[in-house]
């Protein structure tokens, strides 16, 4: 089993250049649940999401992930637990498919990487032998790949930004099968996103004005 | 609140009687010293202080630097800010006063004397601090960015005041107190340069306090025009 | 310990891979050596500066092209995981000091590899004896060393800035002036086969290097964070 | 005709604006010339050099700053295109010569600017004797340019070479060599007061300018469109 | 009015490195008409686009761009009656949206450039008075704004490559719009989607098997 982990975000605010994105947005997702984050263009669901993985300072307001047993997790150790999908964060052109996802596997320090990556790629629905660069992958590849790094170490708590985004049709059925997968199997879950099926697999929702 | 609105008023004026009483002392008081080309020395009484403001500065920067990656006060990345500035403005008055010096002396303006190539390095490091400022326009990145710079120019400064001067040959008369713990000048000198030491120190204080000030509103007004 | 020698294995030889299919870094760093080099050796040629000043004046200007040639190419690492957005998921996956310690191996490779070609052939072509091959041996790795750990730091900083071309050599020039003088007063005793000389200028050179690297270490953290 | 003009303006304002964001940036150009200069400077500036051998040795120096200068700043505007996936937009915008025009106006501006600030320092601060400043003018001119244009051309196919493999860049190694070859000859006979040289070089460096033009203006739109 | 011009391509095929993509494909783009290009992904519609724009050269086949009065277009004249929106493409990041804009106006040689820009941004939703670089954008943003550039010069061929990913409901509505609009206007449009929605909009369709 893996760990359950509960991400609590209390009345986040986001400033750039003295303008306010958001202010006073809280919520939380817990292990088995998918909160999602709607709201139009612009309203800062993205924002959100990199402030949720650390990778952004909040202006103001306070982020806790919990361990239902051991408590809260230092800053250091959110990066463990977590996996990301989301449209401005690009992958390694110049490498393929595999080398892109053993690089991942290995700073992750995760094991048995050699069969996990060409497991995890036959999954999302790549060929693991190809060895095209990435640059030369279609868009809905692209973010085929994105998706297999992001479950790489079987995180805890996963971060959707706009996962069906560039998907063909049966990508977006096999997403939606990962998800209640995921859900079930005691994962957090967070999905930013502006497609209205993606909306209805929320348990818990957070709206951004914009 | 009041009282120590007083002093503030008061400690202004102590330095203006201070540094007028220093000023006088260096040229009229003072005894010319011997080995230097007439009355050339007195220069000394100018030079050497502003020399060491700029190192004081630039101490200063460094330590308001960690204090501002430790705290992210932005007060501090003000202060960073303001004793670089003054530690660039004092390296170019140590520059200007040894270069006249150095006309005086050694017979040219630039000799490629290694404490002039070395000053002329810390001025082009603080140089490109305010250059690196400039690039980044998100506030708290600038600030970090700016304190590990100037930490990593704190850790070169050293070696480029202590070590390369004697690597190189050089002209340059030596530390005050040097290898053999011999003071070089006269008492009265010494005085006038002690006193001149502290009312730099106290008028560099001074400025420092009041770029800081000037910066808190520079930034609060930014503030407001861009809202 | 092993575990972060493997981590930054990975980095390491992810940007090599990557470096080796494109070559930016090795083509701006290359051409600039080996242009100037050529083009330096002809005109100045072997014989036409005077014997007492040959030792000085071939070691300042073999450390002016291997710092300037750095400045070509070392700061691409960084630069392209921004442009590219590569930087926020390594950010996430990597511990900030085992991409530290991975890009800093990739740049002293690339400096190697420079170094490697140019100076036996600046040392041929000039006509550049020295007297102590081994003392120049030891000079070489350890100013590459601390030329590597400096450029990397900068190189960290100035990714996160707008303007990078010039700022670059802005940034670290400045900070690594004392390091070239050392490095040319190093070569020289090397040049003229003066043990001292020698010996003084690893000190002064792997002190430097070994502050630089503590400072680092320490400061990395809070660049690649921000 | 103005037409051409107006849109290759369009491109260099464009580079001009990406490449310096803020206007305190823009000083970063003038203390990126200062840096060099007096990282070079620093070096040698302290040693005498025997007054025979100042005039080759120095302007070799000289050269190898511009071309420093000159590949610091000009490599990265077509790479960059390639890492940010802007050139195929560009492409299906604007005319080929017009990209070609616009980014070789922006090196030769930035080498302007650069040789305006680098060159009466380095006089002044090396103490360079020049014999005759008008043809160190002339040499100047006709030598940056011929600088810009085949480093504008190499910046090209360094950035398709990431696509096409290295092979390309060591092509452009040929253009170079010859070139800055005949320019640290020309500055010496300025130097040095030799009208012969001075012609002689001017001949060399402007025939190959030309020449690099011609051939960029039939293989720039070749490089660019695959 | 604008141009009219149709597309036509004939038997056209793309390999990459000794991997067919497709080949034997045709098809036509008349003006007034949209031809929507379908496909799991991978199977090379983005491909196609590129090579219908003049960005790729086909391996096998043909195709012409064809004025309805004067004949046949030469390869350089492609560029000025094309505009194109692709996932590939990206904007200048340090730039803010009406520079970009400003820019791609002027390398155009298009006229009143300002005023049209700003009307342009305005139209897709954007603030021309903002200076944020567009690196700050969000995709959405981002989106609108390739959106903008690609209907810049008012081109008679339109393609559109997912101009829909990224967009909040009420973008795809307005998207909807657009291209209804561009459709009465007398503009041939080539559109290849993986949304179920969009493909609803062709009158002509092509099918890559993948
Ligand atoms: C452009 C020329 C010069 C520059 C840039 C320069 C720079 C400096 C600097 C940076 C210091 C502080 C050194 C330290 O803190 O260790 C200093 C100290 C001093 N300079 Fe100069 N100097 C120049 C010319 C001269 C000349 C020509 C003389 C007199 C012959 C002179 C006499 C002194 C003395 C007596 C000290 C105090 C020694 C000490 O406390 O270190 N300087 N100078
Ligand atoms: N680095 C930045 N600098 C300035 N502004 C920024 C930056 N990053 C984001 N913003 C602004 O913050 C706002 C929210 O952006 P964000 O990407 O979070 O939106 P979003 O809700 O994810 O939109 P979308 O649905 O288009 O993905 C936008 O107005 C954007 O311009
Ligand atoms: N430069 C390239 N080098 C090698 N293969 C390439 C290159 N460009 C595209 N391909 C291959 O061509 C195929 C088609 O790619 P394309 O981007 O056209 O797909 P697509 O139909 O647009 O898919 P998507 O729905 O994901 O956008 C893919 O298998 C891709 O890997
Ligand atoms: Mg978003
Ligand atoms: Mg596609």
């Amino acid at each position: 089993m893996k760990r359950s982990i509960r991400v609590e975000f209390d009345e986040l605010a986001k400033r750039f250049d003295l303008r306010v994105i958001f202010r006073g947005v809280s919520g939380r997702a817990e292990p088995g649940e998918v909160l999602v984050i709607t709201g139009p263009n612009g309203s800062g669901k993205s924002t959100l999401v990199a402030m949720l993985c650390g990778l952004l300072r909040p202006t103001r307001g306070s982020i806790r992930y919990v361990d239902g047993d051991d408590g809260e997790l230092s800053r250091d150790e959110w990066r463990s637990v977590l996996g990301v999908v989301a449209p401005s964060m690009g992958l390694y052109e110049e490498l393929d498919a595999m080398e892109n996802l053993r690089f991942f596997a290995k700073v992750r320090g995760v094991h048995d990487a050699e069969s996990l990556c060409r497991d995890l790629l036959g999954r999302v629905g790549l060929d693991p032998g190809r060895k095209t660069p990435v640059g030369g992958y279609s868009t809905g590849m692209h973010q085929r790949l994105k998706i297999a790094q992001a479950l790489l170490h079987d995180p805890p708590v996963l971060f959707l930004d706009e996962p069906g985004s560039n998907l063909d049709p049966t990508g977006q059925d096999w997403l939606e099968g990962m998800v209640l997968e995921q859900r079930e199997r005691g994962t957090a879950l967070v999905l930013a996103t502006n497609d209205r099926r993606e909306m209805e697999w929320g348990t818990r929702h957070v709206a951004l004005s914009g | 609140m009041s009282s120590r609105g007083g002093v503030h008023r008061v400690l202004p004026w102590v330095l203006f009687v201070w540094m007028a009483v220093v000023i006088w002392a260096a040229f009229l008081w003072a005894p010319a010293a011997s080995g230097f080309v007439g009355q050339s020395s007195r220069i000394v009484f100018f030079h050497v202080p502003t020399a060491w403001v700029a190192t004081l500065a630039f101490l200063g920067s460094c330590i308001a630097s960690i204090r501002y990656l430790k705290t992210r006060q932005p007060i501090d990345d003000i202060r960073a800010q303001a004793a670089s500035a003054l530690g660039l403005t004092f390296a170019i008055l140590a520059t200007i006063t040894g270069s006249i010096f150095a006309r005086i002396m050694w017979g040219s303006y630039w000799n490629w004397d290694p404490r002039e190539t070395s000053i002329t390095f810390l001025l082009l490091i603080y140089a490109a601090y305010f250059a690196l400022r400039g690039a980044i326009a998100d506030p708290e990145r600038r600030a970090a960015m700016a304190a590990v710079y100037a930490i990593l120019a704190f850790v070169t400064v050293p070696f480029l005041v202590f070590i390369v001067p004697r690597i190189y040959w050089s002209l340059h008369p030596d530390t005050i107190i040097n290898v053999q713990g011999k003071m070089k000048m006269s008492s009265r000198m010494l005085q006038v340069l002690f006193a001149s030491l502290a009312g730099f120190t106290g008028l560099a204080s001074w400025l420092y306090c009041i770029e800081v000030r000037l910066e808190r509103l520079r930034r609060a007004r930014q503030h407001e025009e861009l809202i | 310990m092993w575990r972060f020698l493997a981590e930054a294995a990975a980095v390491f030889v992810k940007d090599l891979r990557s470096e080796f299919r494109t070559k930016v870094a090795l083509n701006a760093l290359g051409l600039f050596a080996v242009t100037t080099l050529a083009a330096v050796s002809y005109t100045i040629g072997p014989y036409r500066i005077a014997e007492a000043d040959r030792p000085f004046l071939l070691s300042a200007l073999l450390w002016i092209v291997i710092f300037f040639a750095a400045m070509a190419g070392l700061d691409r690492s960084f630069v392209k995981e921004e442009d590219t957005h590569t930087a926020p998921l390594l950010r996430l996956s990597a511990d900030p000091l085992v991409v530290w310690a991975g890009k800093l191996v990739f740049n002293l490779v690339l400096l190697a590899v420079l170094m490697a070609i140019l100076v036996p052939l600046y040392i041929v072509l000039m006509g550049f004896h020295v007297s102590s091959p081994l003392a120049l041996f030891a000079v070489l790795m350890a100013g590459g060393y601390t030329l590597g750990v400096t450029t990397t730091m900068v190189a960290a900083i100035i990714a996160r800035a707008m303007t990078r071309g010039a700022l670059f050599s802005v940034l670290s020039l400045p900070l690594l002036l004392p390091l070239m003088i050392f490095l040319i007063q190093g070569t020289r005793a090397a040049a003229e086969g003066s043990p001292d000389g020698v010996t003084q200028t690893l000190r002064a050179v792997i002190s430097l290097g070994g502050v630089m690297t503590v400072v680092s270490v320490i400061l990395f953290p809070v660049v690649w964070h921000e």
